[in-house]
């Protein structure tokens, strides 16, 4: 399986004035295939929307490389995007703030024909078809952006990045702001779009239990760096990196058993100042002396898993981590 | 917080040089000949007259040099001649600047009181009966004309009732204070004439009353708007849920938010009280900036004029200084980086 | 604490004495004599320094002694020899010389101010401290009515000198005085500067070492006042003359005083009589047309009570004036004639005029409206040509207008002055009038201008205004009315062509 | 496919900016009335005017009657006719400077938002000056230079009033440029100024209407504030701000001021009610304030 | 022991352009000294103007009916002075967000104080010392420091620690913690969560959280309430609801979550969308989205009924009570 989308050590940095730059996200890696969902998670901050706005092209990086379908992803100046990026959407997380609340449904989502050289009426006519095949009525064309519910605006904006014909999709946060039944709903709309088109796609969440539900292979990130990749189901049974072990065990669960669940300790630090050494040493369970100094760099594993742990070893399968202890139960 | 102010006092500077180019660039491209405009009738006709006259003033320089000129004298304090009044114009600044700025500070002073009192009470009287008069009342505010209220009040409180004293900064006849800082209030308080205060403090009240109804009205409306939007934030109802008293809600939790876009608004309103002075100085016979930038304009007195812009865009800078000072004040977040 | 309704301001003062306020709109750009020309500094000067020679209350047809006790003229007009008297002093106490009087008028002359024309061809000399003699290049009838002006005052020369004065050839450089004579006053009058703006108000107080009589008031403060607010303040008292009311404002203020005088301000019109400019203008009959088409009794309405039409362009109140009635009468027959006779149709010319000045609270834009009006009547048409004060100027010092409303403001009360309206003349030439145009009017200025003896001087002026009245390109309209109205308390007030109120002489 | 084809639901009307209304706000509704009464005031001058504007009528000062509702002034004129005929002379030029400072503010705003870097930086930094360049000074010295004529003092002010809409078009292009929606069409392969042209204006169109909106009365103020000091309109215009100048010549005859005072003041607040309404119905900060 | 808050029959009707409308309809529930109570349902289900009804905090113009009757007395019919005194001192509340709930330019200081000094009349120095030990209680590390400290200089958790601090200031005996964690993330809700528990056991304080997150529910609350369309659909212990829910739409809500041990099946969703503000449909609010509905359910609004002990249901076919 040939990568559809490969970023190697990415680096992003925000300019800021009067203050150095941040280093939002650092040396990361992501591939993803035809017809696989990468899900990407981590805390707030880390650096997952930075990532994925790289990697379509909305932010320049600042090292690393990015290719698509092979070729170099350029990020997007004044002039318009090469027409064979168009080939790779983004679907944003806030459903209100990603349509133009003053123009008509159907012009925003014909928009994608259109720009793909189609006629206008032509343009409007698929476009109507888009809507129906995301679950909506298609005089939704005729209607501006608030009259639809958080769930019904995600189809449309997704219907709008179908437009493009995409072949791959970055879903950024795409049903963080819905109720839980229409996450559900455009959950599984996603996926059921990327198996048929046989897309390939990266879903960014900080909900673990949705990117275990949906998402073929799972990167973690932490501080700006993808500190584990893996196919889910492993990385969820047995994570190989202690945050992504802390992370799932933060997760509570909904089984009525009244079991707390445990706690990090510790805030994300400033990824303008990240710590020495292993990033997450500062708040790791089970750090040694040693990973203050070094910082381990993200090692492949066998069986299709990468982490970046001392505890971890090159070409082995992964070692299984300690049971967490609920520290200091509250 | 010092080094954000290095850096704006940096570009105050800059934005004066910038300030004098381009009163320099206009008053260069009016096409009206300054000797035209001061000499008399029958100097004019006279070569010699116009020649000595464009010496004095250094009009026969190319215009670069004339620019740079005035610059290096501008760093060294010295505005040039006035072509109108005979003196420099430093000098005559010095004399009619504080009176317009004493008159603004005591307009500022008012409106701010009043109008943000007024815009608290129809924030939280929203969309009932004293919120929609005082709306009336603030666009009325800020919809009569400046000059008209003038005459009108002048004519009613001081011709017809009597109530308050009529034009000039003292009775007439009376004696400035000495000068120290040019504010005749200051100034009759540091020299303990307090008859002389009392009368300054008097005529203060007329004009600065007048300008204030624009800047009332003005304040009024901003307020009532800043105090609705920090009205619907969360932390005004967590300061309501800790069951305070509304007074203090409104004051601690809400004023205090809601002054950062006050005083930005403040700062707008103190310029436009000086473009307002201009207006109201004539009918008040306020020997202000106002008057004397309508006296360079009318003679084309290019050092008059180039001196009032340096001033008031220095007031404006300053002004705009204070501001940020302020927001620091208010704002522990700005002070903190 | 506010006077809200003071009667008497005086008291704010102290020093005993009365205060007088004078409310006036200020034309004031300095004090220093030598560089004084504006109505406000006339005003003030005037009572600060005295002159050679001066008028006695609203009368500038007759100069009267002041400094100088005696004058006599040499019969060629050329030279006019002064005796000072001896005991006037300066404020300092110092006594006034001829060498102060040779200083002054130089300075005047070589300061190359506003004034400076007033010593065109003029040379002073002292052949004794007590003696001055001005001499001319060329006969100078005016010369007597010319030094009254307070622009010719008399400083105290060692004190001046002292602070950067000079009357030297170069002092247009060389001087740097001016700021101290706006400081302190260097004269001899009866007032001395006590304060000084240009913007908000003048204040004089009594020099202590006048010579003369004391005045009346021991302190007069000249506010900066606009017209409008200064009726209010002398309505209320807090002032006690205000000097820039027109005559409607003037009208129903029964428990003031008015003081109705003419102002020597000449309005006219002139159609440019140089056919290159126009050959509708410079057209005689033309000319006689508008001349016989403009309803001056309309324009004398619309000026005001106290205006009058002016029957010449020497102002009623000087010397040479012509009597009221002898001014053109409205005949639109005539003029309807002598436009068909001019063989244009329905012609159309351009009246130029500054929009953005008043004279005696006139707007010359009222005044074109009213022309424009009566010479349609005729069957002329006028198209407005309105521009700013210093545009037009310039078209109207060039020449270039085609018919041009302006107003001429006397240099110094004396009719040669006028002579300036014939042809080739400053003002002839702005109206397209070139030497030649007019012989035998060209003959009659000149001769006037060498006569001495004032009733034959006076003769030669009637006739050369007749012979303008007649024909030519320019023509007098009307003089409007300079008002003053003052608290009843003041007594002898008095309006003075030059200098507005005479202030020395108030009871 | 999945289900939820359900119908859709009643429109929400919290995001809707149509569905506040303004106009059912009774201010505004005043304040329609009165632009568009003066508007038609301008419009129809000659026929509503009893008398010509520069009609000298034999009687001056003449207080207000049946035959002069608002009497003469000074030179005999009517001062109905002429507050009527300067609607003429204060509403277009006010639309005029308005016009022009928003179309001009409006380009240089959007330029800068768009380009940004040392564009961005240069053009803000030249509207920073500007704006703090004394407008009414120059104003002045315009009109006593090129002369005073109300056509000179709206350029002067159109020269120093553009940079307020210079800056809010530049924070609206900026905010917007950096929007969710505007991203997606660029990655749809919209090219920056096809999105300027699709995507932004209509979303800076209604604010800087609103701005417009409340400019208009101040333009007014400002345009009869120079008349007033005789650098604008010239007699004989009929221009209100030179009448209230003549009015004050006589305070005693209340009505030559006091009827084109009110003129100023009626025209001032309808636009100032409109625009008000229109901001609060426009502006989501406002907006949201009021939706508590 | 009797109930600390009995809430009965609450209606609260918001002012919108169209005119009043109910935002909750009629509900009941109680809570009892020291227990964690739940209340539970998605966006717009009227969750957040239960919990400002009972603190006299709706937004402007808004009604209420029933009652709400607090230590014997009933916060609905209460004077505003009253109320104001109940507030923050007997009942106190934590919201969603602690990046807006906390005033950014207040010092950390005059917020935590503020009430204690006025309700309590503690000086100056008294309320600090109560505050520093406050800041420890909820793990604020050097807590003399943290005073003197404005919001802006903590993290996302620990303001919301901070923001519990200010709310148990005065000892309250009811806490309203409207989703406490929803702004967090899981590994910092974790710690919350924890805090919540803790306070809870150590302070006798009775807590109720309002949250659309089961997860949370299920590891805190005691007892649960799901509301739907401003009315009740369920309410009973924890466990109960969430492994033995008697409504269709508790069962829908459990459906739609990931399942707890992942694998491939797909989620699954609740047909439509919860009803606006003011549309909520006759009868049985849920009905159009039920897949069991009846016809009754159209016409007959339920009331919540016994299923089993201390569960109620507003669900009168109860197509779930055999699944049990
Ligand atoms: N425009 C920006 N300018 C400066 N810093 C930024 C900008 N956008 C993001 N950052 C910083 O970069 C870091 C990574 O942000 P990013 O939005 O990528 O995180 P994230 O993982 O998507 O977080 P979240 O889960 O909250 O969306 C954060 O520290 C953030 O503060
Ligand atoms: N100020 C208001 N004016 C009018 N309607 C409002 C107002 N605030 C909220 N609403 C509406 O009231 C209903 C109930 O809102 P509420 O905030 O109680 O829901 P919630 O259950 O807390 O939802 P969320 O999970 O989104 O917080 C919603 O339909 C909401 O749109
Ligand atoms: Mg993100
Ligand atoms: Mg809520």
């Amino acid at each position: 399986m040939s990568a559809l989308l490969e970023a190697t050590g990415v680096a992003v940095e925000y300019h800021r004035r009067g203050a150095p730059a941040l280093r939002a996200v650092d040396r990361a890696d992501l591939t993803v295939a035809r017809g696989e969902i990468l899900g990407l998670v981590g805390e707030s901050g880390c650096g997952k929307s930075t990532l994925g706005r790289a990697v379509v092209g909305l932010l320049p990086t600042a090292a690393g490389e990015i290719r698509f379908d092979g070729r170099p992803v350029v990020p997007l100046g004044l002039r318009r995007r090469a027409p064979g990026m168009r080939g790779l959407q983004m679907v944003f997380q806030d459903p209100y703030a990603s349509l133009n609340p003053r123009r008509l449904v159907g012009d925003q989502v014909g928009d994608g024909y259109l720009l793909g050289g189609a006629a206008r009426a032509e343009a409007l006519r698929r476009a109507g078809e888009l809507l129906e095949r995301v679950g909506l009525p298609a005089d939704a064309a005729r209607r501006y952006p608030h009259e639809f519910s958080g769930g019904q605006r995600q189809r449309i904006a997704i219907a709008r990045t179908l437009a493009a014909e995409p072949s791959c999709i970055v879903a950024d946060e795409p049903i963080s702001a819905l109720d839980a039944s229409a996450q559900a709903s455009v959950a599984n709309l996603l996926v059921e779009l990327v198996r048929e088109l046989d897309m390939g796609m990266v879903f960014i969440s900080h909900d673990l239990s949705v990117v275990r539900q949906i998402a073929d292979r799972t990167a973690v990130m932490y501080l700006g760096r993808v500190v584990e990749v893996g196919p889910t189901r492993q990385v969820w049974s047995a994570p190989a990196h202690p945050y992504t072990q802390a992370l799932i065990s933060a997760v509570p669960r909904a089984d009525g058993a009244g079991v707390l669940p445990v706690e990090l300790p510790g805030d994300v630090p400033d990824p303008a100042r990240p710590p020495g050494g292993c990033r997450f040493h500062p708040r790791c369970p089970v750090a040694r002396p040693e990973c203050s100094r070094d910082d381990p760099p993200l090692v492949a594993l066998r069986d299709g898993r990468s982490a970046a742990c001392v505890l971890q070893t090159a070409g082995e399968a992964a070692r299984p981590l300690a049971e967490p202890r609920p520290v200091a139960a509250e | 917080m010092t080094r954000f102010l290095a850096r704006r006092l940096a570009a105050a500077v800059l934005l004066c040089v910038g300030i004098t180019l381009i009163a320099f660039v206009l008053t260069q491209l009016v096409p009206g000949d300054p000797a035209a405009a001061n000499l008399g009738q029958r100097a004019i006709g006279d070569p010699e007259a116009v020649a000595a006259f464009r010496a004095k003033y250094g009009l026969d320089q190319p215009l670069p040099v004339q620019y740079l000129t005035y610059i290096g004298n501008v760093l060294q304090g010295n505005l040039g001649m006035s072509q109108q009044s005979h003196r420099p114009v430093a000098q005559d600044l010095a004399e009619y600047v504080p009176a317009t700025i004493e008159l603004a500070i005591f307009a500022i002073v008012l409106s701010l009181l009043v109008g943000v009192a007024l815009g608290v009470v129809a924030a939280v009287n929203r969309d009932r009966w004293p919120d929609q008069v005082l709306r009336v009342v603030s666009l009325g505010g800020v919809s009569m004309p400046t000059f008209w209220v003038a005459l009108v009040a002048f004519y009613l409180l001081f011709f017809k009732f009597g109530l308050l004293p009529g034009g000039g900064r003292l009775d007439p006849g009376m004696t400035p204070p000495p000068y120290a800082t040019g504010f005749y209030t200051v100034d009759a308080a540091l020299a303990g004439q307090w008859d002389v205060l009392a009368s300054a403090a008097g005529h203060l009240v007329l004009p600065s009353l007048v300008l204030a109804v624009y800047t009332v009205g003005m304040l009024m409306r901003f307020t009532r708007a800043s105090v609705l939007e920090i009205l619907g934030n969360d932390y005004v109802r967590a300061a309501r849920a800790k069951g305070l008293p509304e007074r203090v809600v409104i004051m601690r939790h809400v004023l205090r938010p809601a002054m950062v876009a006050i005083i930005t608004v403040a700062g707008v309103a103190f310029g436009s009280l000086l473009s307002g002075a201009v207006l109201v100085e004539n009918i008040f016979s306020w020997p202000g900036l106002g008057q004397y930038a309508y006296r360079s304009a009318v003679n084309l007195d290019l050092p008059g004029i180039m001196g009032v812009s340096i001033v008031v865009a220095a007031v404006y800078i300053l002004i705009n200084l204070l501001v940020d000072l302020l927001y620091g004040v208010i704002d522990p977040r700005i002070r903190l980086t | 604490a506010c006077g809200g309704g003071g009667a008497t301001p005086s008291s704010a003062s102290g020093q005993g004495g009365k205060t007088l306020v004078i409310d006036t709109a200020f034309q004031l750009k300095t004090t220093d004599p030598a560089r004084m020309f504006e109505p406000t500094g006339l005003l003030i000067d005037q009572s600060i320094y005295d002159t050679l020679l001066t008028f006695k209350g609203g009368d500038v047809t007759k100069p009267v002694p002041a400094l100088a006790e005696s004058y006599t003229a040499a019969p060629d007009a050329k030279s006019f020899t002064f005796k000072l008297r001896t005991d006037a002093k300066f404020s300092d106490g110092t006594p006034v010389t001829s060498a102060d009087v040779v200083f002054s008028l130089n300075r005047v002359k070589n300061v190359k101010g506003n004034p400076s024309f007033l010593m065109d061809g003029l040379t002073v000399t002292a052949p004794d401290p007590a003696t001055v003699v001005v001499a001319s290049e060329k006969p100078n009838t005016a010369v007597p009515f010319i030094l009254p002006n307070p622009a010719l005052g008399i400083v105290n020369s060692a004190v001046a000198k002292k602070n950067g004065a000079s009357d030297a050839e170069g002092a247009d450089k060389a001087d740097t005085a001016e700021s101290f004579f706006n400081a302190q006053s260097l004269g001899s009058g009866p007032y001395v500067l006590d304060s000084y703006s240009t913007t908000s108000q003048v204040v004089l107080t009594v020099n202590e070492k006048y010579w003369g009589p004391k005045p009346a008031y021991a302190k007069v403060v000249v506010r900066n006042t606009q017209a409008n607010v200064q009726r209010l303040n002398v309505l209320k008292g807090e002032s006690q003359i205000a000097v820039d009311l027109s005559p409607e404002q003037a009208k129903g203020l029964d428990q003031l005083q008015i003081v109705n005088g003419a102002s020597p301000n000449v309005f006219f019109v002139f159609t440019n009589n140089n056919p290159e400019i126009s050959k509708i203008s410079s057209n005689p009959k033309f000319q006689e047309a508008v001349r016989y088409g403009i309803d001056y009794q309309s324009l004398v309405d619309l000026a005001g009570e106290g205006a009058v039409q002016a029957p010449g362009v020497v102002p009623s109140v000087f010397l040479g004036a012509l009597p009221a009635g002898d001014g053109v009468k409205r005949d639109v027959a005539r003029a309807k004639a002598a436009l068909a006779e001019s063989g244009l149709q329905n012609p159309t010319v351009k009246l130029n005029y500054p929009s953005d000045v008043q004279v005696n609270g006139l707007n010359f834009g009222d005044l074109a409206a009213r022309v424009q009006a009566n010479l349609k009547e005729v069957g002329i048409n006028v198209e407005l040509a309105p521009a700013s004060v210093q545009t037009a100027l310039e078209s109207y010092r060039g020449g270039t207008e085609e018919m041009g409303l302006w107003q001429w403001g006397p240099d110094f009360p004396d009719p040669s002055n006028y002579l300036n309206f014939l042809p080739g003349q400053l003002v002839g030439l702005r109206a397209g009038w070139a030497e030649g145009a007019a012989p035998e009017l060209e003959e009659l200025g000149a001769k006037a201008g060498t006569t001495v003896e004032d009733s034959e001087r006076s003769g030669l002026y009637v006739d050369i205004q007749h012979k303008m009245n007649e024909a030519g390109p320019i023509m007098p309209l009307i003089q409007p009315a300079q008002i003053l109205v003052a608290a009843k308390s003041v007594s002898n007030l008095q309006s003075n062509a030059l200098w507005l109120v005479n202030v020395r002489e108030l009871g | 496919m999945t289900s939820d084809s359900t119908p859709l639901p009643a429109p929400r009307a919290r995001r809707d900016p149509a569905a506040r209304s303004p106009w059912r706000q009774p201010l505004a509704l005043v304040g329609a009335a009165f632009v568009v009464l003066w508007v038609l005031v301008a419009l129809l001058a000659p026929l509503l005017a009893p008398y010509g504007p520069l009609d000298q009528l034999a009687d001056k000062l003449l207080e207000p009657s049946a035959q002069h509702w608002f009497g003469t002034d000074e030179l005999g004129r009517d001062v109905l006719s002429r507050v009527i005929h300067g609607a003429r002379v204060s509403l277009p030029l006010a639309f005029l400077l308005v016009a022009f400072a928003a179309a001009l503010g409006s380009v240089v705003g959007a330029v800068a938002g768009f380009f940004g870097g040392w564009v961005d930086g240069a053009l803000m930094r030249l509207a920073d000056l500007v704006f703090a360049f004394p407008g009414i000074i120059l104003a002045m010295a315009v009109a006593a230079a090129l002369g005073p004529e109300l056509r000179n003092a709206v350029l002067a002010v159109v020269v120093v009033s553009w940079p307020s809409y210079a800056r809010l078009v530049r924070g609206l292009v900026l905010t917007a440029r950096n929007s969710e929606y505007v991203m997606a069409g660029r990655l749809l392969g919209s090219s920056s100024v096809r999105t300027m042209m699709v995507d932004l204006r209509p979303n800076i169109a209604g604010p800087v209407l609103v701005m417009a909106a409340l400019d208009v009365g101040n333009a007014v103020l400002l345009l009869s504030g120079l008349s007033f000091l005789g650098l604008g309109a010239q007699p004989p215009t009929a221009e209100w701000g030179a009448m209230v100048a003549a009015g004050a010549a006589n305070f005693d005859r209340w009505w030559v001021g006091l009827f084109p005072g009110l003129s100023i003041l009626t025209v001032v607040l309808a636009f100032n009610f409109v625009g008000d309404t229109l901001r609060d119905a426009l502006d989501p900060r406002t907006a949201r304030a009021i939706r508590g | 022991m009797g109930a600390l808050l009995e809430v009965e029959d609450l209606t609260v009707w918001l002012a919108t352009r169209g005119g009043p409308r109910k935002a909750v309809d009629g509900l009941s529930f109680q809570v009892d000294a020291g227990e964690i109570f739940g209340i539970a349902g998605e966006s717009g289900s009227g969750k957040t103007m239960t919990a400002l009804a009972l603190l006299g905090l709706l937004p402007h113009a808004a009604k209420t009916a029933g009652r709400a009757v607090f230590e014997g007395r009933d916060l609905l019919a209460m004077p505003a002075r009253e109320l104001r005194a109940v507030r923050g001192r007997k009942i106190a509340m934590v919201s969603q967000d602690p990046s807006t709930s906390l005033h950014p330019m207040l010092s950390i200081e005059t917020q935590l104080t503020e009430h204690m000094r006025h309700h309590l009349g503690l000086g100056k120095s008294e309320a600090r010392g109560r505050a520093v030990e406050l800041l420890a209680t909820v793990r604020i590390p050097d807590p003399e420091q943290a005073l003197r400290a404005h919001p802006a200089q903590f993290s996302g958790g620990m303001r919301q620690r901070i923001a519990i601090a200010v709310a148990l200031a005065c000892e309250p005996r009811l806490l309203l913690a409207d989703e406490p964690t929803t702004a967090l993330d899981v590994t910092v809700q974790a710690g919350i969560l924890r805090l919540l528990h803790r306070l809870r056991r150590e302070r006798d304080l009775a807590v109720i959280v309002i949250t659309h997150d089961l997860g949370v529910m299920s590891a805190v609350a005691d007892r649960i309430c799901v509301m739907y369309g401003g009315r009740t659909a369920e309410v009973g212990p924890r466990e109960d609801v969430l492994t033995r829910p008697r409504h269709p739409y508790t069962r829908g809500l459990l459906d739609a979550l990931p399942h707890p041990e992942g694998g491939a099946a797909t989620l699954q969703p609740i047909p439509g969308s919860p009803p606006a503000l003011g549309a909520v449909p006759e009868g049985c609010p849920f009905h159009p989205r039920c897949g069991f509905a009846v016809p009754d359910c159209r016409a007959v609004r339920p009331e919540p009924v016994l299923v089993a002990s201390g569960h109620l249901a507003a669900c009168p076919p109860d197509p779930l009570g055999g699944a049990a």
